[in-house]
């Protein structure tokens, strides 16, 4: 399997000489990095000519610290049983990529999906603003800097619970006479 | 004025007697069910309790016009099809109208109910319930043709279209028609399966996937009236049965005891299968059943 | 018809009654509580001995069953669900995620506290309530039904600004039709 | 002078005075319209007397119009709903083109058709049967779309029937040296076998076009879903029952005089059960209402020729009576889909839905001939069906009877669709300017279906005028002091009395709706049809959710061998077969290609041709 692994980079990099290549894998997988000006191309060159004519999953990674989503396109040969974990990162700031549901249609969905989660502006892509999230007017959530917690403190109401926080179950054993399982006493705290 | 007020009281007692007894066998068909699913089922009278509740909510919406009117409509089919209907053998406790309908006034007036129905299902605008229609429609195309046909069996057999005459028939002789015209008596009980819309033929309400149908837009006080209609109309289904095929009966008991009996057809074939597609139901019932019919009035002609 | 304060209470009573030993329930299967329906409504605990049955349309419901979370875009559904079913309507909150958030008490799109928004009878708690604990719940709702003080629809009615108020807040685009009975 | 004469006078005056005023004034025109209808109608009832009759005779040959009791009962359909459609055709076609050929050929159809109740004799028979035929295919073009499929169609189907009535009318005077139909009655007994059968079956075939019998109906949706509404209504009420009107003649006077008649009579019988399924099983997959009516036109009248044609004392009235009622509720009905027509522009199910609460009066005059047309009682459609069922199962026709019970039951099916898709289901936004109908559609509509009501309540009020019609025919009836206006009564003895029933039924509903409407009052709600239980979705106000395509799917899967379009497929393949035969013919003559033309004349040389080898 490895020269079958090392047969298909080499043929990549003939053509996209500027890829990273991740080969560390013990399994049938293996990874390249691209910039984003070279991911339409590369994505139809491994789909039209070196036959990975399946988009398991698309993914997008917010590397917050270094200010860049990362979108991770795992692509499936039927034919060789490899697969490709195709990465490209464009920036956090401004985020914006040309629509690739040219080459899967599925993608459409995925596409969808990043820019009402991650905020990503796909160029191209048609169709309507609203898709999971109804009636959304927070930043995307899935940002990491986008504090769910406080979110929801401030949006939703709470049930005070009490302020001592201690176990009543002994509490509840005196007033109503029933034991305590033994399976459950490991649970106290 | 005496009789008038005589056959009010005549006509209100059936109904009564029919509501009482079609919501009985309604919560006697719960229980038998859950007995046989191994559960312990509700109470017999747990009909009453629902028909209680619906009767006391407290607020009620409409449609419009036909879906207040639909209701009635099957009241009146059901009603009807009970004063036709003779209840008992020699007719001197509720007379009602059963010298003033023959069997085929009484075919005609019991598609009113679904149509009134049908109706007001329509005006509710929820496409499950026209898609709920359709189907029964369909279904009635599919089980009244072995039904016509076990009737006409009996009609040219005994030369006439009263239910009265067909029982004083069975009087006369001594034999109950479904031992004489026994392929009559299976082609009718066959289209009675699909006349008590239980599985396999509860395609109508399906509450799987057309959340029960017609009726999906109906709640509290109009449905109350549609459950009542539907006890009543179960009724008068086993006892036109029993005055056709099993001789009537000369007292209540008996005829308790004779349309229980026939009940159990419907309810015990209903638990051992699964829904037809409606398209499978229309064609059962214009194989074997109509077969059965086509015997029955070859039967009636040939060995008068 | 009846007029009279006595007979009124025993009117009272009897539809009580019926209403205690026949309840009809609209699962909402919000979330993964609705797994624990079938165990209860099948043999082996057989829910229908208590009159409890299941309903197909809100139309003919009597229970509001929430099994489990609802995010902001469910809740709008099981508004406009509640406001079509006819009064008297009870509501069963039915697992943690519903009294207090449960283990979404962090997420960004779960409401957390369901009677702020709709007025709920009977909670039952647990994660997941097991079928006897379902029971449990129902007999309490048909003990506040008898008792008559099962009363949730009459106060969402006096208190309808309130609630609406409460549900706006989290769904600003509000195209719903009135409530009307 | 001659009253009887008085009154075609006026209607041909009327008509092309009509026509002309048009050029002067339309508010007039449409005065005149109404008058030379009304007035005439209004003189025969009050002028003519049965028995009056006037008689000429032109270059030797005699004729005679006369009124007797038969041409009386049909008149009520004839007049009566013509009177109806014309005063709902005055408010239909306001703002329409060409309107003085629409009345004057809406006049000449009514003129000819109540010349043919008149004629006493086959020649004048004969000139009002074309004139009847031409008025109705010039209205079928009238709107001046599909004239060479449809136009056609009906063009060649009424020249075959017209031609086969020639030559039967041809034969009859060889025989008897006279075209007065009493001669033709008196000399039939006596004539040989092969006149005996050839005579009926050209005279039926020629009425069986007309009537839309089996294998010659293919004509009729096309030609009635063509015609402007107001005319259809009595196209298919009024026209269709000339057909029955000389079918009935034939049956009674002729062929239930010979023998082997029962053999016509079977088979006729069977035709018309076999025409009832058909027409009813197509009615059920059309998705416009007006292609939707015609198909049911031609299965009603399949239950009519059966009726007929079994020729039993109970069957001849069931005909008769279904006749009557199949003029109001069908009349009533194209009247309904034109006031639809008028106020949204389309028939078509799946683009209307939801009118109910926009118009009402309309709904209701629908709704009542729709339950009428279903035969469900207490409306005067079940009188008519009980008779014909009684009388097919007391005359021994036990599979005939499950036929036409199918097919009754399967008519159910687009009763509803008919209700459904244009009144019941979603109320659309796009619907929403819709208004009731003008009151002088309206009121003619209401009015029909009323007089069902009452028809189905007092039969007997219908019934002893077609006694007395069927009396004047020579047929001499066994039970009918028995009969009641309101108990219907079969060949054993078994009866339904109607009038108790009513009362039951209006006393039921009343209770219920009375309860319905009553507990807790203030509680009840009216709630726009978008407020549905459909998963807690809300419907936008544009959104439409009314089921109404493919709206009979499972039936259809379940019928689908039978329905597969084997007529229409046989007329089709000889028509091709024909095309190819006057393709090689043209090559011998110049190349004049009316195709059709031929067709027509080829068909005469064959008929005369057949003709005169059996005259030897």
């Amino acid at each position: 399997m490895k020269e079958l692994k090392e047969q298909l980079i080499n043929r990549i990099k003939a053509h996209f000489p500027d890829i990273t290549v991740e080969n560390n894998f013990n399994y049938n997988r293996f990874d390249v990095s691209i910039n984003k000006e070279s991911i339409h191309s590369i994505l139809f060159y491994l789909k039209d000519v070196m036959g990975f004519k399946h988009l398991s999953d698309t993914n997008c990674v917010d590397w917050l610290e270094e200010g860049e989503f990362e979108i991770v396109f795992i692509v499936w040969s039927p034919a060789e049983k490899i697969k490709i974990f195709v990465r490209t990162r464009i920036d956090r700031n401004n985020p914006v990529l040309e629509t690739l549901d040219m080459i899967w249609p599925q993608l459409h969905t995925y596409e969808r999906e990043f820019r009402e989660m991650f905020g990503i502006q796909f160029t191209g892509l048609e169709a309507p603003d609203e898709f999971i999230l109804e009636d959304w007017q927070g930043p995307p959530p899935y940002r990491r800097d986008f504090d769910t917690a406080a979110f929801a403190a401030e949006t939703f109401f709470e049930r005070p619970g009490r302020e001592d926080a201690e176990d009543v179950r002994e509490a509840i054993t005196k007033l109503t006479g029933e034991e305590i399982p033994e399976f459950a006493k490991k649970y106290s705290r | 004025m005496e009789s008038v007020l005589y056959n009010i009281l005549g006509a209100v007692a059936t109904f009564l007697l029919a509501f009482v007894v079609g919501m009985i066998y309604g919560g006697l068909n719960r229980k038998i069910t859950a007995r046989v699913q191994n559960r312990k089922g509700p109470p017999f009278y747990q009909n009453f309790i629902d028909a209680m509740k619906l009767a006391s909510k407290r607020s009620a919406i409409h449609h419009g016009i036909m879906q207040h009117f639909g209701p009635a409509f099957i009241m009146v089919s059901s009603v009807m099809s009970l004063m036709v209907v003779p209840v008992l053998t020699h007719n001197q406790w509720f007379p009602n109208l059963n010298f003033h309908g023959d069997l085929i006034f009484l075919l005609y007036i019991m598609v009113f109910g679904p149509l009134g129905m049908a109706l007001g299902a329509g005006q509710t605008g929820n496409p499950n319930s026209a898609i709920g229609v359709t189907r029964g429609l369909s279904l009635m195309t599919g089980f009244e043709i072995p039904w016509v046909m076990a009737l006409v069996a009996l009609m040219i057999q005994y030369h006439t279209t009263s239910i009265v005459d067909l029982m004083n028939v069975q009087i006369q002789s001594g034999t109950w028609l479904m031992f004489s015209s026994p392929f009559a008596f299976i082609a009718a009980v066959m289209a009675m399966l699909g006349m008590f819309r239980y599985s396999p033929f509860d395609i109508v309400g399906a509450p799987a996937e057309l959340a029960s149908g017609p009726i999906s837009e109906n709640g509290g006080k109009y449905l109350f009236v549609m459950m009542s209609a539907g006890s009543v109309f179960a009724f008068v289904k086993l006892t036109l049965y029993v005055d056709l095929f099993m001789g009537g009966a000369d007292n209540l008991v008996i005829l308790l005891v004779k349309t229980f009996v026939l009940y159990l057809i419907p309810v015990l074939y209903s638990l051992t299968t699964v829904r037809y597609r409606t398209e499978h139901a229309i064609r059962w019932f214009w194989g074997w059943p109509s077969f059965f019919g086509l015997l029955a009035i070859l039967q009636a002609v040939f060995f008068k | 018809m009846i007029n009279d304060k006595n007979s009124q209470k025993i009117v009272d009573i009897i539809q009580n009654w019926a209403r205690q030993h026949s309840i009809w329930v609209l699962a909402y299967g919000t979330g993964c509580g609705a797994i624990e329906l079938p165990p209860t409504m099948t043999s082996r605990y057989d829910a229908e001995r208590l009159g409890v049955r299941g309903a197909a349309t809100p139309r003919q419901a009597d229970v509001l069953l929430i099994t489990g979370y609802l995010t902001t875009k469910t809740l709008k559904r099981v508004i406009r669900v509640y406001e079509q079913m006819q009064d008297p309507k009870y509501v069963v909150g039915f697992g943690s995620c519903t009294i207090n958030g449960g283990m979404y008490y962090d997420s960004y799109n779960t409401i957390k506290v369901l009677d702020k928004y709709l007025p709920v009878d009977v909670y039952i708690n647990g994660c997941m309530p097991r079928p006897e604990a379902v029971l449990s719940g129902f007999a309490k709702l048909q003990e506040r039904i008898a008792e008559g003080r099962a009363e949730g629809a009459k106060k969402y009615k006096e208190n309808l600004e309130w609630y609406r108020a409460n549900q706006k807040k989290i769904i600003p685009n509000w195209v719903m039709p009135d409530y009307n009975w | 002078m001659n009253p009887v004469l008085n009154i075609f006078i006026l209607f041909l005056g009327g008509a092309i005075l009509t026509y002309f005023a048009g050029r002067i004034n339309k508010v007039l025109q449409s005065l005149l319209f109404l008058a030379s209808v009304l007035v005439p109608a209004f003189l025969f009832y009050t002028q003519l007397s049965i028995g009056q009759s006037a008689t000429f005779s032109v270059d030797g040959i005699t004729l005679n119009w006369s009124l007797n009791y038969f041409g009386w009962l049909f008149s009520l359909i004839v007049l009566g709903l013509g009177a109806m459609a014309a005063i709902y055709a005055v408010s239909y076609m306001k703002g329409k083109q060409r309107l003085g050929t629409f009345y004057f050929n809406f006049i000449l159809s009514i003129m000819s058709m109540t010349g043919i109740l008149l004629s006493q004799d086959l020649i004048s028979f004969f000139i009002f049967w074309e004139i009847m035929t031409w008025s109705s295919y010039l209205m079928t073009i009238y709107n001046g779309n599909k004239v060479q499929s449809i136009g056609i169609k009906y063009f060649v189907f009424s020249a075959i029937g017209a031609y086969a009535m020639l030559m039967a009318i041809v034969m009859v005077h060889s025989i008897t040296g006279s075209f007065l139909i009493k001669d033709l009655i008196n000399a039939y007994p006596t004539m040989q076998l092969g006149m005996q059968i050839w005579i009926p079956v050209l005279l039926l075939t020629g009425f069986a076009v007309k009537a839309a019998m089996m294998p010659l109906h293919v004509w009729a949706p096309g030609a009635y879903s063509n015609s402007p509404m107001a005319y259809t209504s009595v196209f298919s009420g009024a026209l269709s029952k000339m057909g029955v009107y000389g079918m009935t003649i034939v049956f009674v006077t002729l062929i239930n005089k010979i023998p082997q008649g029962i053999w016509f009579r079977e088979v006729i019988a069977w035709m018309g059960g076999i025409t009832a399924v058909i027409g009813t099983l197509w009615a059920i997959k059309q998705d416009d209402a007006k292609k939707l009516l015609a198909y049911s036109s031609v299965a009603q009248l399949g239950y009519i020729i059966t009726g007929i044609a079994i020729g039993t004392e109970l069957a001849l009235l069931a005909g008769l009576f279904l006749a009557v009622m199949h003029a109001l509720f069908k009349g009533t009905l194209f009247m309904v889909v034109g006031a639809v027509e008028k106020q949204t522009g389309t028939t078509n199910f799946t683009e209307v839905s939801g009118l109910i609460r926009k118009m009402p009066w309309t709904f209701f005059a629908a709704l009542l001939s729709i339950i009428a047309l279903a035969g469900i009682p207490p409306l005067g459609g079940f009188v008519g069906k009980w008779m014909l069922y009684e009388s097919l199962i007391t005359s021994n026709h036990y599979l005939l009877v499950i036929v036409i019970f199918f097919s009754s039951t399967a008519a159910f099916l687009y009763c509803y669709k008919f209700l459904f898709g244009f009144f019941l289901g979603q109320e659309e936004k796009e619907w929403s300017h819709v208004k009731e109908a003008p009151a002088a559609m309206v009121v003619p509509m209401v009015i029909l279906s009323l007089l069902m009501f009452v028809l189905g309540t007092f039969p007997g009020i219908l019934l002893s005028p077609i006694n007395n019609g069927l009396q004047a025919l020579g047929y001499t009836d066994s039970y009918k002091n028995l009969w009641e206006t309101s108990v219907i009564l079969n060949g054993w003895g078994n009866h339904v009395v109607l009038q108790p029933i009513l009362y039951y039924i209006i006393a039921i509903f009343l209770f219920f709706v009375v309860f319905l409407t009553l507990k807790g009052y203030k509680n009840t709600r009216y709630v726009t049809t978008k407020d549905i239980s459909s998963s807690g979705e809300i419907p936008k106000e544009d959104e439409n959710l009314t089921f109404s395509e493919n709206f009979y799917q499972p039936f259809f899967r379940a019928v689908e061998p039978v329905m597969r379009r084997q007529i229409d497929k046989f007329y089709k393949n000889l028509g091709e077969g024909l095309e190819a035969l006057f393709e090689f013919m043209r090559r011998i003559y110049t190349g004049n290609g009316q195709t059709y033309a031929i067709y027509v004349i080829a068909f005469v040389v064959i008929m005369l041709l057949f003709g005169n080898y059996l005259l030897k």
